[in-house]
């Protein structure tokens, strides 16, 4: 929001770690994510594609390694992290929504406080962004009062209300309902052919295959294999992938279960 | 025999606990006198003020001797020995006052404090009514406001008041009269109603050591002048 | 006032002429009182709560009206009604049954009824909220392993229930070691009293009311740390499993 | 019992209004001085985090009627300094003592409710925070404090009821509020049915204030 | 436990009924279970499944009908419900093995205390169905110090320290993760294969077509169907049946969640 128009590549990782305590939590990652490209990253639990995506806006610090977001590295001075911040946006798991603020009212937040803006402005572009995915009707709710995908909808509208350049999603959907899985997923398809550069942590393998130009498969913190799509899934060249795709992939999963009894 | 007496313990010089931790003063002296002459042996115990009368009547002990001024409504729930001395009140004013006298008029606007629950509070709340007036549970407490100045005049008995100005302070002095509440006869011991026997031998126990010269001499321990004289009403003083 | 530190320590020397022996002697009557409500305010608690938790409609109606007056009264108030009023029925029970005798009731054990009353409307929340943590599950699972009902709290709710427990009596055993001084103001020669006697005499307020002060906020910091050590011990058998060598 | 009441009324009507404005002055300036030292407890492990649990402990373990005394009693031993310096006045009343004891012990219980919900507030919404770059005031002022009262709100509304309870013992330090009218009323007829009646003033208004609660907390239902 | 073999029916239900407060938990239950048969109840969340078997032993009491459980109706005297429990072993969805006791004590506590047991005896008793679902070396383990499914298999053991004629499961798989469900699954198959007379509330249908004699399907308080698990899988008679089966096998819902991106 401060006005510069980078043009190098969205994120650069080069050989970050991150240690917490005496667990190696991110090791040795090399990642280059281009402008308006789709990254998703899949894993087993406990891999890191949390912490991968947190590095990115500062919500973990990155230990050692060079990490630059649209050009900035976190030790280019002071309000570095500020200015990293300003560039990205963040969908959570559980949307993480202000409670005690209304749809629109945590949308303009930020915006009116953080940087300024008159209510009256921030406001018609909260409206624009909640119309944007179809949450115009629900600006005036509580988050308490709308559902999971409704909430992680006003959640991104939330997010594309600071004009993010890149858009970070850490597993969007697995706190939804099955019926809700689809609305969010489409708001967020929407969003990629827009040209955002996204970065999503799911499991949602539909998507990822659709949307994602890449796929990030991480395990024990590190990258372990990156394809497009359909090299990943039909043809995963590493042991990992493959023994995970199996249980992600439903129809397998149910045949071992059945081998069981 | 053991007859159980009940007091106060924070009104001296009739009735207070002392730093080694005994009930002593001039109540407690003319009891223990009562009891060698009836030949029983006196269980003391203290409670407080406010709630006294019911204590005794709901048996949590025999006797209530406690310098309570004998009045009509105190009548109606428990029976007096004879009084066995006249527990007058006056004033004590803060010197800084230079107060003359102390009427209903020149004490008007003051702040007068006393024992909640006694015979001065009595008077404060009947005859001074444009003064602000201020109801302690313990004695000593008003004192202590006395001392810091939260209160203008105290009204109590004159015996417990010359013995806390006599302690070294000297915020402090008396003005104005001494006088009683109407109706009153003295300070007496304070008996459970069907409890007529005890009163009479009591009665009879104060009679015989007032004759033979006890009573005087406990008297003398404490105060160099008599004090079973009666002294004017509160309604010829303030009256209207 | 005006009075040196050696002044304020002779006060309080122990002997005739200070207050250090008879303060001590508050201190016991303090503590004997607490310590003589605490149990008997714990197993009314357990009473209470099953009382609320009854078949039988009318108790758990008077259950329900036990908690809600003596959690809504001054505790004052409380101690002032008890003390004169079970003296009233004391008379009219022992009228009944001991004909001539006459009971009177101290105001320790006035004091003891009234506080344990106000402690166990407290506490039975406390026991409900711990067999809540405990369960339904172990007593279902006790049931169908056939247990009765005493054993199965006996053998399997008791032992957990400490546990979750320990904090919410703790701090009730706290709130009662504080409101012991309210028996000063019927004459029971507590802390509270034995200070006011001695500024009767030695007109010395700040000395003596910082003084008890401090002695109470000494016995609710050693509280605290009994306390804690108690909730250690209860949950060894429990921590050493989460860090234990599965 | 009703002629009790009705020969005193008068006097009925003035404890209540005593009790109830000393109880609703108490809970909310202690309110405000609890602030500061709750956020202190949950934040600060230096000197301020050390001074706020000493003010907690202190005020916390002392029964309050100790408290009442050391203000009243025990600060009037010092009227000369207190009126050197200007004080006096708050000191040389028996109300302003009451509201002053009642609004530093309320203020330790009440810092403890505000550290509590200060620290159950999530890490998720620190992050957020974060992630939305909101600056540390904003994020303090305009979603950690709504958040952490809310949180405490039930809490703070038990708190105002047990510090209603407590407000009875400024009776012993001359005030007449209820239960201090109280007293008087009981030193004058010595019938137990007054205290009784005292009793019924203080259910009334513990359901006066629970009911008050219940209003506010359902302003409060996007806690839910 | 005490002596008497019986020889009827195991269970029978008739025209039981259930409410709590104004809901009707249970309506007109009609069942019999033969001995030895294999029962698996399923059906929708809140159909009354839990209700059902926690009925047999009396956890909660029918209120109307007739409910004998090995020839014994509550009704019959005053120890019935006791005498009835005697013979039935029950496994929870959460164990509830009591945390306060180690593996073994938790199953020698009834047999010690109810049935006054020898306590050397009712060790060596316990060892031995400790054994049995292969845990006789976590025997001195407190349960916190398990897996989901070790605890489970300890339930399930110290339900057979009672001697049981009949068991029953409320789902015993559903708390666990997924490679601890093979085990205690395991465990329950070898337990049909020996005989014991079993009524399991669970989803896993790969188990209950291996190992059911019968399927009950509930709904809404009622049993809906009741067949042989191949006639109710294959070819479910009623609508509901087929809605829920669709539900609960993975393939379809996959294919579903594909669709929607
Ligand atoms: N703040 C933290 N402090 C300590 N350990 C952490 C922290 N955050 C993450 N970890 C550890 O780092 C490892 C990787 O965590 P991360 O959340 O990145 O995994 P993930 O791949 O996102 O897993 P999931 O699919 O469960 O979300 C885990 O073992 C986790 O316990
Ligand atoms: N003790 C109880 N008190 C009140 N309602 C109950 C009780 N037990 C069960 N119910 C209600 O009865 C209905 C049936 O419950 P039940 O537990 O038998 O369902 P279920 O089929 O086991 O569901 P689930 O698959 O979720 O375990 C539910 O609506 C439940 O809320
Ligand atoms: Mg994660
Ligand atoms: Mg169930």
């Amino acid at each position: 929001m401060d006005g510069v128009t980078d043009t190098g590549p969205a994120v650069v990782f080069e050989r970050v770690n991150r240690h917490f305590g005496a667990y190696h939590a991110l090791r040795d990652i090399d990642l280059t994510v281009a402008r308006g490209e789709k990254i998703v990253v899949c894993g087993p639990s406990g891999s890191g594609k949390s912490t991968l995506i947190r590095c990115i806006n500062h919500l973990v610090a990155p230990q050692s390694g060079r990490l630059a977001v649209c050009g900035i590295a976190a030790r280019d001075g002071r309000d570095a992290v500020r200015r990293i911040r300003d560039r990205v946006g963040m969908c959570f798991q559980h949307f993480n929504l202000y409670p005690h603020l209304s749809v629109l009212d945590n949308c303009t937040l930020s915006p009116v406080h953080t940087y300024r803006v008159p209510r009256a402005k921030a406001r018609a572009t909260a409206l624009e962004y909640l119309a944007r995915v179809g949450m115009e009707d629900q600006a005036g709710k509580y988050p308490a009062q709308l559902s999971g995908g409704q909430q992680q909808r006003a959640a991104i509208a939330r997010s594309l209300c600071m004009k993010p350049q890149i858009m970070l999603f850490d597993e969007p959907t697995s706190a939804l309902d099955p019926e809700s899985v689809g609305e969010v997923l489409g708001v967020m398809a929407d969003l990629s052919q827009a040209g955002m550069t996204m970065i999503v942590v799911t499991h949602e393998m539909g998507f990822a295959r659709e949307v994602a130009d890449r796929i990030v498969f991480m395990d024990a913190g590190r990258i372990v294999e990156i394809a497009p799509p359909d090299d990943f899934f039909d043809n995963p060249q590493h042991e990992r992938s493959r023994r995970f795709l199996e249980r992600v992939a439903p129809q397998r999963a149910t045949a071992q279960a059945q081998e069981r009894t | 025999e053991t007859i159980r007496v009940g007091t106060e313990g924070a009104y001296a010089p009739f009735n207070s606990v002392s730093e080694s931790g005994e009930l002593v003063g001039f109540d407690i002296d003319i009891g223990n006198a009562i009891c060698a002459e009836m030949q029983v042996t006196c269980e003391w115990s203290t409670h407080e003020w406010g709630g006294i009368i019911p204590a005794l009547n709901s048996g949590k002990f025999d006797v209530l001797l406690a310098s309570m001024a004998i009045t009509p409504e105190r009548m109606e729930k428990v029976a007096f020995s004879d009084p066995y001395y006249f527990n007058t009140m006056r004033f004590a004013a803060l010197k800084d006052l230079g107060l003359e006298d102390a009427t209903p008029e020149t004490l008007e606007g003051m702040v007068l404090g006393t024992q909640a629950g006694g015979v001065a509070s009595k008077v404060l709340n009947q005859y001074f009514p444009d003064s602000e007036i201020k109801l302690y549970p313990k004695l000593g407490e008003a004192f202590l406001d006395m001392e810091s100045g939260r209160l203008d005049l105290v009204l109590e008995s004159k015996f417990a008041l010359a013995d806390w100005m006599n302690d070294g302070v000297d915020c402090c002095e008396f003005v104005g009269q001494d006088f009683l509440l109407d109706g009153t006869i003295g300070a007496g011991m304070a008996f459970r109603k069907e409890d007529a026997d005890l009163r009479d031998r009591v009665n009879e126990a104060l009679a015989t050591i007032i004759e033979n010269g006890t009573y005087d001499e406990i008297r003398q321990k404490y105060f160099e002048f008599d004090i079973r004289g009666k002294p004017i009403a509160v309604s010829e003083l303030f009256g209207d | 006032m005006g009075h040196g530190t050696m002044e304020w320590l002779a006060l309080l020397s122990f002997g005739d002429k200070g207050w250090g022996d008879e303060l001590l002697r508050g201190l016991g009557v303090t503590l004997a009182l607490s310590l003589a409500t605490f149990p008997v305010a714990v197993v009314l608690s357990f009473l209470i709560h099953w009382a609320r938790v009854s078949r039988l409609g009318p108790i758990r109606v008077a259950a329900r009206a036990y908690t809600t007056v003596f959690k809504t009264l001054p505790e004052i108030l409380t101690l002032l009604i008890l003390y004169y009023q079970s003296q009233a029925l004391v008379d009219w029970v022992s009228a009944r049954l001991v004909p001539g005798g006459s009971l009177s009731v101290s105001p320790f054990i006035a004091g003891m009824i009234a506080l344990s009353l106000v402690i166990s409307a407290y506490g039975s929340e406390v026991v409900r909220a711990a067999l809540n943590a405990v369960g339904r599950g172990q007593t279902e699972a006790a049931k169908s392993l056939g247990l009765s009902r005493p054993r199965t709290f006996q053998k399997v709710i008791l032992p957990q229930l400490w546990r979750h427990a320990i904090p919410g009596f703790g701090n009730l055993w706290v709130i009662l070691l504080k409101d012991t001084s309210l028996v000063s103001i019927i004459a029971l020669s507590d802390l509270v009293h034995v200070a006011a006697l001695a500024i009767n005499t030695t007109r010395e307020p700040f000395l003596f009311y910082l003084l008890i002060g401090a002695i109470y906020i000494l016995l609710v910091v050693l509280s605290s740390h009994l306390q804690k050590a108690l909730e250690r011990r209860a949950s060894r058998g429990f921590t050493r499993l989460e860090t234990g060598d599965a | 019992m009703l002629d009790l009441w009705l020969n005193y009324r008068g006097l009925w009507l003035e404890g209540l209004v005593t009790t109830a404005s000393l109880t609703g002055l108490a809970i909310v300036f202690g309110f405000f001085l609890a602030l500061p030292i709750g956020v202190l407890r949950a934040k600060s492990t230096g000197l301020g985090g050390w001074l706020a649990l000493g003010y907690v402990n202190v005020f916390r373990g002392m029964p309050l009627l100790v408290q009442l005394f050391l203000v009243y009693y025990g600060l009037g031993q010092f009227n000369s300094e207190l009126r050197a310096i200007g004080l006096w006045w708050i000191f040389r009343d028996a109300w302003y003592c009451g509201l002053l004891a009642l609004t530093l012990n309320t203020a330790a219980y009440q810092a403890e409710i505000i550290r509590g919900s200060l620290q159950t507030i999530p890490a998720s919404v620190y992050e957020t925070n974060a992630a939305l770059n909101l600056t540390r005031w904003t994020a303090f002022r305009r979603v950690l404090l709504p958040i952490a009262f809310a949180k405490a709100l039930p809490a703070i509304g038990n708190e105002f009821i047990l510090l209603l309870k407590a407000t009875s013992l400024v009776a012993i330090i001359t005030v007449f509020d209820l239960m201090g009218q109280a007293r008087y009323i009981f030193s004058e007829t010595l019938d137990l049915r007054v205290y009784y009646i005292a009793a019924v003033h203080y259910l009334l208004l513990v359901l006066a204030i629970e009911w008050a609660l219940r209003r506010i907390e359902r302003r409060f239902a996007w806690m839910a």
